[in-house]
């Protein structure tokens, strides 16, 4: 029998190594697994690469992983906010490496390794200096980037309900990342407001099947 | 005299048509949305996956998870859906976004656009969807004050800050002028009255060209 | 105010030319649009690129295309069914050509055209003749193969219900190719089993949005 | 004495765990589907956009759209989900589906397979999905007659067909054989009783290894 549920946050992140590459959910403080988030701070690993659209914001979640020492490095595409302080401190300081990534190719390298592709061409860039480094070639008389996929050791995703084949859908804009990051990596953990039977949710609007699911963990709101 | 930011987007907003589908840019250009004529339906776009945007709810309601790309509250108006960020980008960089407004930091006469960073380091670089809006967008118009807030001029024969894309920028929209990019330069279409020609072509370090059917642009 | 109803079939396909690219939904008689594709007959459009899974089957919407001489090429994955008796007679009488692609390759590279990519490397196919003459790049010590967008001028569907912005649902597994061509032709037009309010479709399972369609028209079953 | 076709799908069946996500090829691979052990739960995935598929319906009844790659009628099993042809195929080249089961017209000993094309030019090409499966499953189980029904070999030091995708094959179920693709070649772990090693290697045009622990392969 399937069954992806785990009973808690701490056996949700179970198994996350040190030096993993770990994509997070979350645009803004909207789909951000805060909780999933924690648990992985209490878990220790450190050394860590964080994938995410922001670089956090206060005092929690993301911000708390780099305030602790865990991020080695961050890919995103905008780490400055109000609150970014800790990022802010620890990039000036050079402890924290950043690889900027324009959204949409941030998003699209995540579905190339999800899609098992070997990488695609890009305008979006191509024109900047992050394309430096990297293969530029005109198609159909356009400047484009080869991008490369960007695969991960650990997805953490916030959504609304799950059921027990780790079938997910999600609520209004927080839905953000979630989605494609699921595909993407290796131990895909998805915290959700409800569990619901097998069956009870829609076939027809399920949004990530479960085939790209491994843990679903219920957090009340 | 010069226009205040509301009046620059009321400008702006004549120019969207009925039945567009819009991207507003962080900033100056979300003020478009508030001002565009009532007779008009237009379909606004968020890049965290949101299509059919609404007003920001009244204080104390709405749903916490629904931002837009600035991070403000907003509404999904009826006809409206979501999506994951992949999609949202399938609309930006595959042509199918009809209208972006788009801040900047510099134009250049080819119409290459820089509004992501400057030269300064102290600040993290950042740079967000600001890149696959401007390869990808229909039409790319630009909304900036004409000049910095020290007065050194915006628009150039070539940017000096870093790229967000070459090329791309249709029309730009300043507190003192409407201009088009055309193959030949800044053409100017409409001017503040009171600002003589060459009191702007002062203010512009790339040459301006002046439609000959100029027209005032006067403040609604 | 938008409203892409149109009242007839006729109106639906308006406009489409001699030598255009037409993609076709459906997966065998799955999702076919076969009304559209009947009033795509009755247009008189010819010198056509067909870009669809299949070639086609007995005498009705593809395969009268075919028979009736409206097609110079076709894009498919898999041309061969029981009953694809026009396009075999065609095709060995050397009257229409064969473009081969794997299923994935195609579905992914009208996806590139809709995403605005200029093309990707994929493993598929790179192992095979259907490579040849393109080009092949090992990429992490795999071969891959060059894929380009497959753009369209049209494209016709068929799906369950749209609203008048042009949202749309499918039903089952008609939904196949529909969501992805709608993205990579110029002019979509989808044909549906009924119409609803604006707002009666949900906004978390709306599959193709409106963005991507020009034309729905209402065929009842 | 060989197997009959259910007898092979019965051995393949055995080897598909509990919980996998499983792609069956059209023809004899379909088989399979009927005669896994029951109280195993496996999520069926079909190209087409389909996972979680269920048994043929009861004649008369089912939705017309509800196909499979086959196109035979299917249903869809509580907790299936419809998705589009690209997400399908996400889920196949991508590294998703754990195990999906082909036919082929040959294997070699090195894996490759080829499954689409012969070398007979009167008929046209056809693909489908195999390439993007054969890449793509985390295993690839071939279920195949051990030679052609003129008795030519299947199984070769190099296929003489075209490729469908090369090194990819891990194991195959014949009708009087079970071996895996290993460094070294074909290697026999199961053999049917009543045939010996040489008539097997006699039908095999590769060079066979036999397992130090071959297993009689018993019709169940």
């Amino acid at each position: 029998m399937i069954d992806k549920r785990v009973p808690t946050l701490a056996e949700a992140v179970a198994g996350v190594k040190d030096g993993s590459t770990v994509l997070i959910g979350g645009f803004g403080n909207s789909g951000v697994p805060v909780e999933l988030v924690h648990a992985l701070l209490e878990l220790g690993a450190g050394d860590l690469t964080i994938v995410t659209n922001n670089a956090g914001s206060g005092e929690t979640d993301i911000a708390a992983l780099i305030r602790e020492r865990r991020v080695s490095r961050i890919v995103c595409s905008y780490p400055r906010s109000a609150g970014s302080v800790w990022f802010e401190k620890f990039w000036r300081a050079g402890e924290i490496e950043l690889e900027l990534v324009p959204q949409g190719t941030l998003s699209e390298r995540m579905r190339a390794a999800g899609a098992g592709l070997g990488g695609f061409f890009t305008p979006a860039g191509a024109d900047s200096p992050l394309a430096d480094g990297k293969e530029v070639r005109v198609i159909d008389g356009r400047r484009h980037v080869f991008e490369k996929p960007l695969p991960a050791d650990v997805a953490l995703i916030k959504a609304d309900r799950a059921d027990r084949w780790g079938n997910i859908v999600y609520h209004s804009a927080a839905r953000n990342f979630g989605p494609v990051m699921a595909t993407a990596a290796a131990l895909t953990v998805v915290q959700v407001r409800e569990f619901v039977e097998l069956g009870a949710l829609d076939p027809e609007a399920i949004v990530t099947p479960g085939i790209f699911v491994d843990r679903v963990v219920e957090v009340s709101a | 005299m010069k226009l205040a930011p509301i009046e620059m987007a009321r400008r702006v907003a004549l120019d969207i048509p009925d039945g567009s589908y819009v991207n507003l840019g962080i900033g100056l250009p979300t003020l478009v949305a508030d001002v565009v004529p009532a007779d008009r339906e237009i379909v606004y776009h968020s890049e965290n996956g949101i299509l059919g945007m609404g007003p920001a709810p009244e204080p104390g309601t709405g749903d916490p998870a629904l931002i837009n790309a600035g991070k403000q509250p907003v509404t999904l108006l009826p006809g409206g859906a979501y999506m994951n960020h992949t999609d949202a980008f399938v609309m930006m960089r595959g042509g199918h976004i009809d209208i972006t407004v788009l801040g900047a930091f510099q134009v250049s006469e080819r119409g290459d656009l820089a509004n992501w960073a400057t030269d300064e380091a102290t600040m993290p670089p950042a740079v967000g969807g600001a890149m696959d809006l401007a390869v990808g967008a229909r039409r790319v118009l630009v909304m900036t004050s004409h000049t910095t807030k020290d007065g050194r001029p915006k628009l150039l024969p070539a940017c000096t800050y870093p790229l967000t894309a070459a090329g791309v920028v249709d029309r730009i929209y300043t507190d003192l002028a409407v201009l088009d990019v055309t193959d030949s330069g800044f053409l100017v279409r409409e001017l503040v009255p009171g600002v003589s020609a060459d009191e702007l072509q002062d203010r512009t370090a790339a040459e301006l060209t002046f439609a000959p059917d100029l027209v005032a642009l006067t403040p609604v």
